[in-house]
């Protein structure tokens, strides 16, 4: 079994309960994992543990076939995180904000000033982003992984807080990422229309 | 070799043989305390500067030396937990810290008494010893107040271990820079330490008091970690066996 | 995807942007920089009010009272070094970069020492002054102030890491680090004090400066073991 | 009677003696207790699971 990204036999216990148990997956280039199931059924703390944030009870994360434990730099260098908590300061700018997402992952050579348009954030290039709405704050998380260098994206929730616009978006840069050889990983409660090889893992 | 080990070292063996251990310390430990006891305090002829007060390192000595041995177990378990992930030793680690505090206590205590009349007062800043323990016990205090504010066992293990390892860098500096503190204020020393300068019927008792403390300590320790292998093992089937067996595993 | 040799930023490049980025957020928002000094200059004012005016006993207290102050207004800052961090995600993000974890934590730790350590050290001569302490004194008194808070803010960042997260409070932070700092205290004012009384106090200047690249090298490296932990 | 006293430091040198077997013993006793607590708090769990099933 060779898969760029793959796990067996996950186990992840959290004071009293167990989150899952036994689990496996594996994802190739172009292709999406889907982490489905109710809220609170272990769809982030899943997504925490494969960005190698929790430690796991049992089983092993694999990145090229070679466990993540041992090549963390590595494997943090190859993804990008959209997270619940988008990780941007609210008194900074969102150019401010941009400027230091740059120095943490390996940067793609894009023209800025297009993604800011596409994600129609251009406008607010020079706000604090305390002042944006949550659904701008989203579009600027999304800049950060359009900005970013790497195959593998994670991504918790990503239509939350987004209208209608929003989310066609998101299933659009999705499409084009996995087209160009990337992969997704994603967690949602609702279904997702994206045309695409999809792997799932119910929770 | 390495397999051998972890059996030794997994949770369901160390609670059987732990039940079984604890007496070949316990009473060993207890038979040299009484014998220490009673020679020190009656046996041993009194100091010749300190009269009959010096027969209170009999007691202050162990537990200034065990409140050591505690930190040490505290901070070897941690790293050892961290490293290799080993439960038991996170275990050790949980139940030295109590055990650690009690005895510094002891220590301070002890010290406090013996310098009411040798001082004339119940704490002399200047001394290096009692400062160095006073830090010891508030480096026990932090540990066991970071563990007990984390409800996650696994967390808490891993972040206590963290601060232990800390800490025992700490215990040797603040040893080193207490000892050039009191040398700048004509600080006054506790007990000259024993050793060959001591006679014998005084030397005796101490060491009694000594190895028989440190044995009983064990005995502590092994109780106390068999209550943490119990509680952080509660969901597992050795345990669940155990509770169910007719004849019960207390 | 688009190039196949992605350029990694370099380590010091890592170091500097949190850094700057750090103290950007602090000229923002102003008070969080100058509340410790306040709280310092008022530590020293409280204790000539509580024990009277005479100057015999401001000379011989002023060194360790200028020292405590200090070390109470460095814990006062250290509470929220990782606080907003956590709470916004961007721990999160800093842990899931390639960056090594130790370097984004000394960058931090540097930033912290940059907002309150530091100008501590530039005030404490005006302070020192009203404590009747002579110039070649308060020069002690600063390189102490410069090398201790360097110590301090490193020893800290070691327990604000480990109780990031916890709705604990200040409390359980000051229980962690000031035994920990007693050493630095112990060795920072009595080297002023021995400055004061006209004693060799060369010895005092090394073993804070040994402490001080000790910590240096160690303290990020647990910083980050504990950020991890904090974490999970 | 005089060994009891201790030339006067009796007080002293008793008071560590007894401090010492007291703050040892209340350490056993409690840790007995609370060994005792954790196996009542498991079994009772568990059993209330057997029965439920």
């Amino acid at each position: 079994m060779t898969a760029k990204l793959s796990a067996s036999e996950l186990t992840l216990i959290r004071g009293e309960t167990c989150l899952f148990q036994d689990l496996g997956f594996a994802l190739n280039p172009g292709e999406l994992l889907l982490l489905e199931g109710q809220n609170g059924s272990g769809k982030t703390s899943l997504m925490r543990s494969i960005a190698g944030l929790l430690s796991l009870e049992t089983g092993e994360i694999f990145w090229n076939d070679e466990p993540v434990s041992r090549q963390r730099q590595e494997f943090h260098g190859s993804l990008v995180w959209l997270a619940h908590r988008t990780g941007l300061k609210g008194d900074l700018t969102l150019v401010e904000n941009l400027r230091f997402e740059g120095i943490l992952r390996p940067q793609a050579d894009v023209d800025q000033g297009a993604i800011f348009e596409r994600l129609e954030i251009s406008r607010l290039k020079s706000l604090p982003l305390r002042s944006l709405s949550a659904g701008q704050q989203r579009r600027v998380a999304l800049a950060r992984m359009l900005l970013a260098d790497v195959p593998l994206w994670l991504m918790d929730e990503p239509f939350t807080n987004l209208d209608r616009d929003g989310r066609k978006l998101v299933v659009q840069l999705v499409e084009e990422h996995l087209e160009a050889g990337g992969m997704c990983v994603m967690a949602a409660h609702q279904d997702i229309d994206i045309n695409a090889t999809i792997n799932r893992v119910a929770l | 070799m390495w397999k051998f080990f972890h059996h030794l070292t997994s949770p369901p063996h160390y609670y059987r043989v732990g039940a079984t251990l604890i007496p070949w310390l316990a009473i060993p430990g207890l038979a040299l305390i009484a014998y220490g006891t009673y020679a020190g305090l009656f046996l041993a002829s009194e100091d010749y500067q300190q009269g009959d007060a010096f027969r209170i390192i009999y007691v202050h000595v162990p537990a200034a030396y065990l409140s050591m041995l505690a930190y040490a177990f505290m901070a070897f378990g941690g790293g050892i937990g961290l490293i290799w992930r080993m439960k038991l030793a996170h275990a050790v680690g949980a139940a030295a810290a109590p055990l650690g505090a009690a005895f510094t206590f002891l220590a301070l205590v002890t010290g406090a008494i013996w310098g009411r009349p040798m001082w004339g007062t119940w704490w002399e800043w200047g001394d290096p010893r009692l400062t160095s323990e006073l830090i010891l016990l508030f480096l026990y205090f932090g540990y066991m107040a970071l563990r007990s504010s984390i409800d996650d066992t696994a967390k808490a293990d891993k972040a206590s271990a963290v601060l232990a390892l800390v800490g025992v860098v700490n215990v040797v500096i603040v040893h080193y820079s207490v000892e050039w503190w009191s040398s700048l204020h004509q600080g006054q020393t506790l007990f000259k330490k024993g050793g060959p300068g001591m006679d014998a019927d005084m030397l005796y008792p101490l060491l009694a008091m000594i190895f028989g403390f440190t044995l009983l300590f064990g005995a502590l320790l092994a109780r106390r970690i068999r209550t943490e292998v119990l509680f952080r093992e509660r969901r597992t089937r050795w345990v669940r066996e155990l509770v169910l067996a007719p004849e019960g595993g207390k | 995807m688009t190039s196949t040799n992605p350029q990694q930023p370099g380590i010091f490049a890592g170091l500097a942007a949190i850094a700057r980025r750090d103290i950007l957020l602090a000229w923002k928002r102003p008070g969080d920089v100058l509340n410790p000094l306040f709280f310092f200059a008022m530590v020293c004012t409280l204790f000539p009010l509580a024990v009277g005016p005479s100057a015999e006993q401001l000379i011989f207290s002023g060194p360790g009272v200028l020292w405590v102050a200090a070390l109470l207004a460095t814990l006062l800052s250290l509470n929220t070094l990782f606080m907003s961090d956590h709470e916004d995600g961007s721990l999160d993000q800093m842990l899931v970069s390639p960056q090594p974890l130790p370097v984004l934590a000394l960058g931090k730790t540097l930033a912290h020492w940059l907002i309150s350590g530091l100008p501590l050290v530039l005030i404490s001569p005006l302070l020192a002054l009203t404590y009747r302490m002579p110039g070649d004194v308060v020069g002690v008194l600063m390189l102490t102030l410069l090398l201790g808070t360097i110590c301090l803010s490193l020893l800290g960042s070691i327990g604000a890491a480990l109780t990031v997260g916890l709705h604990t409070g200040t409390a359980l932070l000051s229980l962690l680090i000031l035994p920990l700092a007693m050493p630095v205290l112990l060795l920072g004012a009595n080297t002023v004090s021995l400055a004061a009384g006209n004693d060799i106090y060369a010895t005092g200047i090394w073993a804070l400066g040994a402490y001080a690249v000790a910590a240096l090298s160690l303290a990020p490296y647990a910083t980050a073991a504990a950020l991890r932990i904090s974490s999970e | 009677m005089d060994a009891l006293a201790m030339g006067n430091y009796g007080p002293y040198v008793w008071s560590c003696f007894a401090l010492t077997f007291i703050v040892i013993v209340f350490s056993d006793w409690r840790s007995r207790v609370r060994h005792k607590q954790v196996y009542r708090d498991i079994e009772v769990r568990i059993k209330a699971l057997e029965e439920r099933q």
